[in-house]
């Protein structure tokens, strides 16, 4: 059902060129993602990280793939499911892991948890738990990064959910006005929580909606991550070069529950058959053989990419794990900036 | 149907396992889920929908299977929006429906805030009474496990400003009933807020539909040295603390409007009257909030009354932070409430 | 300039058959709302209507044009500039004046005021003063029908402005999704208070909004009754058979300022060449000089029509001048109902 | 720009003729409207967007061709939303800017409730201060004329229960320019409000730039007999009943928090000491507003100062009424502080 989705109207795109350090840097962002998914996943019944996590296994294309176009200076903006874009876009691990197990070296200092993560040093200024409510954030910044005359452009991601709250629409119409350099980049994974997209819109083709106000939009499959890579690069090209705004709209597999660990496939009362055997896709093992195949690196490459991921993994937990508490009477703190 | 005609009910019966009706413990979800059940039942214009309603999970089992048993055109999960939602509502009640829309947490509420302020609240006033909105919003308040700032809220001082909403916050399975019953019933927009922790409370819960009156306080123990208004979790917060003060000899007299508006203010009154202390415990923030209204309405009318400061056990004036050893210090129960009797006691009579 | 708008993009519809009978009753709507409307303009100088007022001077057609196919049982949904659209659904014209000079005999007993009008008795359930409100408000009545097995469909009456509000979004995917019986009607005059469209909004053909949920939509001569009816009759009829919700823009021109009495070409700062002559139309006098012209009615019947709507509009004058007020000790009357 | 380096000022001056700066009266719209311009000149990440921002009457005039001076890049019309342009504002100011949103009515704030309550209000404690929001929100609550109950609402106290806002409502020209500067000066989100009915009122205002710091409240009028804590154009109000009163003897003490949060509660605790009698005089509706809020904090606080019960004068809990027979019944005013200072005048002291 999803590799058919997958195919349906998706945009067809050559193969991008990609130099061997930027197929590395593409891999290790993916492999950062799941590396870190699956280590939380495995920690997270010992009840140390007492936060809700929500978790994008099998999505990690698209954070990875649409983030290698951005710079330092670009703004993302993320949501409830926010782990991959913070690390895509290049947010301190350590300071992540901190903050899952609620430190006061998170980056939010223990006051946010999973779903407020934050890394002003890499263009991230928080991300909203709220279902779209960062989507006027980053109209909003592209807005000053125009008037600043910056070249810079911000992206936000939304879930098929959040394409449903009308600040998206009102977002939309502000953006192609104001001709602002923002892509809205959406991570079509068919559910808000355990709802199938075919009980809550009637059309499921989201990037659809951007016809209302004449963005130039276009549907993907993001679970390959080469077409993610070609796809944000013309996104990404396009607001930078002032043309304005532009609606991606990637289909990707959620594997993992809403929220927490565990299998989907034994919880979505809808469609279970997505999940059974010969449906799931994996992006990072496509992309490895790809990039074997093409020689664009050879499998030590690979292997010492995994290696490194899987030492800062381990290195950054250990470093939460280590890290003290918030102080109680630290409690009224930053209720307001200086 | 004749929903004037339900049996109105107002004190929880004791438990009895001989005693028929009284014979049965419940859960607070299962209580909710039996008075949705029933509901649904006895009006077909009743209709529930929510964000997820159809879950396994069911709204924290207040709604499982429900769809199975009335369909899916009368238990239906809905788009991710509020606005549109509860907007929706509304008109459907204006058709002569009785709708029931379902949150999970009030925080989303805030979406929608503009068809929930600016017209369901509105709606009879401004028409003169001829276009009834028999609306009911249910959300469920969260606290805890780093739920953090926007998933976490207690809003119900915010809509309890407003004039034209009725605000209904059960504290036991009893009363979640009752109210809800109530709720359903009424021709006027109702709130309902549940709190989390409350849902694995058990009390005593007649098996037939029963009408809890909004506006009746309910004693939840009496007492004669101090009174504390409490809604709620902080219900159970303040008969824990009163157990533990009992033992010291210290008599507490809790009290649970049950609903905020309308509020029982005489029930309230009559307990200063009687104690001459008074303590307002609350879900929420403590500025503006409900327990300011409490604390102004008996110094206003009562102050003689009183013979010593008034005192809120209620949450910080900040948003909730994520951390557990945070999130410790933010929140209060039974021992700030104890604490905060024990310093109204000192202080002496001055009348 | 709106001539042109009014061609561009706009739908042809073939003239429609109208009978005797219904020639005059859509003339005579037309008359009433704008024998009305001049009737209160003339009179508000003297501060007796104590409430703000939003005439639809010029928008005449199409309340009376979309209304003509409603059914007395089918419902609808109006705004801040709701005369019209009440006076159109057959709302009861004392009961109007009275409320604008906040009579109790008023059809809200004074509690309203202008935006805030009501007549049950031919479904129309209140409407709403907060730009957009009340369109989830027609989904949820279309809703309703659909659940009572009634062929009763809902129309909204919207704005420009009311377009850009993301609820219109949010209901608009509802009625797609539930394939409720609800017509969307947008009467663009490009104007939101006194600011144009084009500061508004990068695209002006608001009909395309829809687009973005299939939702069957076209853009219509406002300004042309002929039009507007015939337009409205295929609207209707789709959401009748069960065939889900339509969007109509309509595009007309408003001719009074945005609120209270006043040539609109005096204050509209942008564009003020549009109410320049011999670009204002007039849709009444179209219609008269087509209705005349192809012997539908003639003239004295035309007369006869407007000589009833002269004295009704002056009877409910006089009823709501006589009408008492409401008494201050019923203040707190009607917070809620029983 | 360095905003910390304004000249701070506070207490109202006198106006004088001869007295160079304060030789100068001014319309509480000019005040506005010279606040935002100064504002804009000082520092280039303000900018100012509202619907209608570049009418001919321009927000009252507040605003009036100030995007001839400065451009529609810092003075612009927006599309017809609330939700996205305060979000728009939030998000602007990440990036660095210092936005003003304009709106006609608070009424319509309500639209943007999320972005107001669960991001700008939360932004700073979720991040620990890392991402500053100097946002201001202006809106301009409406009064008479039909209004009706959509149109008029005085919303101070809703916002006024949730942590992270700071609401600033001034009631001169001299407080409005001071303490509109001071809102653009901060670093966190400020709520604006002004009333309508004051916009031809005149005080002396000093011509240069000067901010009136939040959370320091004005005493308007000096005076030993009962408290009057005021808001907005309930000082004026107040003071006129003050006038009236001292004419009887009875001397008023008029206290104007100037910013509700902050709220300088320790003048009118002093106050209350010296007084003994508190009346609340808000533009708001009585339940759970405001008035509630200083009453709780005033008798939590200082029960023992207090000789009577204290009083609100707010609003009747209902939606405003369009008729004006009902309005003139439903809006409080001087009549009513005078009739509330004489009734707990008239009680008399038990301490
Ligand atoms: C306004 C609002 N309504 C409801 C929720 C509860 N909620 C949290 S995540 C979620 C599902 C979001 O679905 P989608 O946007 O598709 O993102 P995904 O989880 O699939 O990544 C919901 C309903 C919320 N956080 N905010
Ligand atoms: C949510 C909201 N924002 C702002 C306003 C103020 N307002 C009243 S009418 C109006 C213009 C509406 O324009 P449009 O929808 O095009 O309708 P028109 O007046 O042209 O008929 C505005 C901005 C309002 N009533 N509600
Ligand atoms: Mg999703
Ligand atoms: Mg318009």
């Amino acid at each position: 059902m999803f590799l058919e989705m997958a195919k349906n109207d998706c945009a067809q795109f050559s193969v991008p060129n990609l130099t061997g350090e930027q197929t590395a840097e593409f891999l290790r962002k993916m492999l950062l993602i799941r590396v870190t998914e699956l280590k939380i996943e495995e920690l997270y019944h010992l009840d140390e990280m007492k936060t809700p996590v929500h978790l994008s296994l099998g999505e990690e294309a698209v954070s990875a793939g649409v983030c290698m176009h951005l710079r330092t200076e670009d703004a993302v903006f993320s949501n409830h499911r926010s782990h991959a874009h913070y690390l895509a876009k290049g947010g301190n691990l350590g300071a992540m892991i901190a903050e899952l197990y609620c430190r006061e070296t998170g980056c939010s200092s223990g006051r946010g948890g999973s779903m407020h993560l934050v890394a002003k040093e890499v263009g991230h200024w928080g991300s909203s738990a709220i279902v779209a409510g960062a989507t006027p954030h980053a109209v909003g910044a592209a807005l000053a990064f125009q008037m600043q005359k910056k070249d810079s452009i911000a992206v936000v991601f939304l879930g098929d959910g959040a394409c449903q709250q009308g600040v998206f629409y009102e977002s939309m119409g502000w953006a192609a006005l104001k001709k602002v350099p923002v892509v809205f980049v959406i991570e079509n994974n068919f559910y808000s929580v355990n709802s199938h997209l075919s009980v809550r819109e009637a059309n499921e083709y989201l990037y659809k909606r951007a016809r209302a106000f004449d963005i130039p939009s276009c549907r993907v499959d993001g679970m390959n991550p080469l077409d993610v890579y070609a796809s944000a690069a013309q996104a990404v090209s396009h607001a930078r070069s002032g043309k304005g705004p532009f609606v991606l709209e990637y289909v990707v597999q959620r594997w993992r529950m809403h929220v927490g660990p565990g299998d989907a496939s034994a919880q979505l009362y809808r469609m279970p058959e997505e999940f059974t055997k010969g449906y799931r896709r994996d992006p990072i093992e496509e992309f490895i053989a790809h990039v074997l195949k093409e020689g664009l690196l050879d499998s030590s490459r690979v292997q010492e990419i995994r290696t490194r991921v899987d030492r800062d993994v381990g290195e950054a937990f250990v470093f939460a794990q280590n890290s003290p508490l918030p102080d109680a009477r630290d409690l009224t703190k930053y209720l307001f900036v200086e | 149907m004749p929903w004037t005609k339900l049996q109105v009910e107002s004190e929880e019966p004791e438990f009895d396992e001989n005693a028929g009706d009284n014979a049965r413990k419940l859960d607070f979800e299962k209580a909710l889920f039996e008075a949705l059940d029933q509901s649904l039942e006895y009006d077909p214009r009743v209709f529930a929908m929510g964000q997820g309603i159809n879950d396994p999970q069911g709204m924290f089992g207040t709604t499982t299977g429900l769809f199975k048993k009335y369909g899916l055109e009368r238990v239906f999960d809905t788009p991710l929006n509020e606005e549109a939602a509860i907007g929706i509502a509304l008109g459907a009640a204006m058709a002569g429906m009785r709708p029931i829309v379902i949150h999970n947490r009030p925080d989303f509420l805030l979406m929608a805030m503009d068809q929930i302020v600016n017209h369901a609240a509105k709606w009879s006033y401004m028409f003169a009474g001829q276009v009834p909105l028999p609306v009911m919003i249910r959300a469920c308040v969260c606290r805890g496990w780093g739920s953090a700032a926007q998933h976490s809220q207690a809003l119900h001082g915010l809509f309890h400003h407003v004039p034209g909403l009725k605000i209904a916050l059960p504290a036991t399975a009893y009363d979640a009933k009752g109210l809800f019953i109530s709720g359903v019933a009424d021709n006027n927009p109702v709130l309902f807020f549940e709190h989390r922790w409350l849902y694995k409370h058990q009390s005593c819960v007649p098996e037939h539909m029963y009408a809890i009156p909004f506006g009746e306080a309910a004693v939840k123990r009496e007492g004669s040295d101090v009174t504390i208004v409490a809604v709620s979790h902080m219900v159970i917060e303040s008969l824990r603390a009163a157990d533990e003060l009992a033992a010291d000899g210290i008599e507490v007299e809790v009290i649970d409007p049950r609903t905020i508006r309308p509020l029982d203010i005489e029930t309230i009154l009559a307990s200063v009257k009687k104690t001459g202390r008074l303590i307002v415990a609350d879900l929420a923030w403590t500025t503006g909030g409900f327990a300011a209204e409490v604390i102004a309405q008996v110094t206003e009318r009562a102050f003689h009354d009183l013979t010593c400061a008034p005192k809120r056990v209620a949450l910080p004036d900040l948003p909730t932070p994520a951390g557990y050893t945070l999130e410790q210090a933010f929140y209060l129960g039974a021992k700030d409430i104890k604490e905060a009797v024990l310093e109204v006691i000192r202080t002496k009579k001055v009348s």
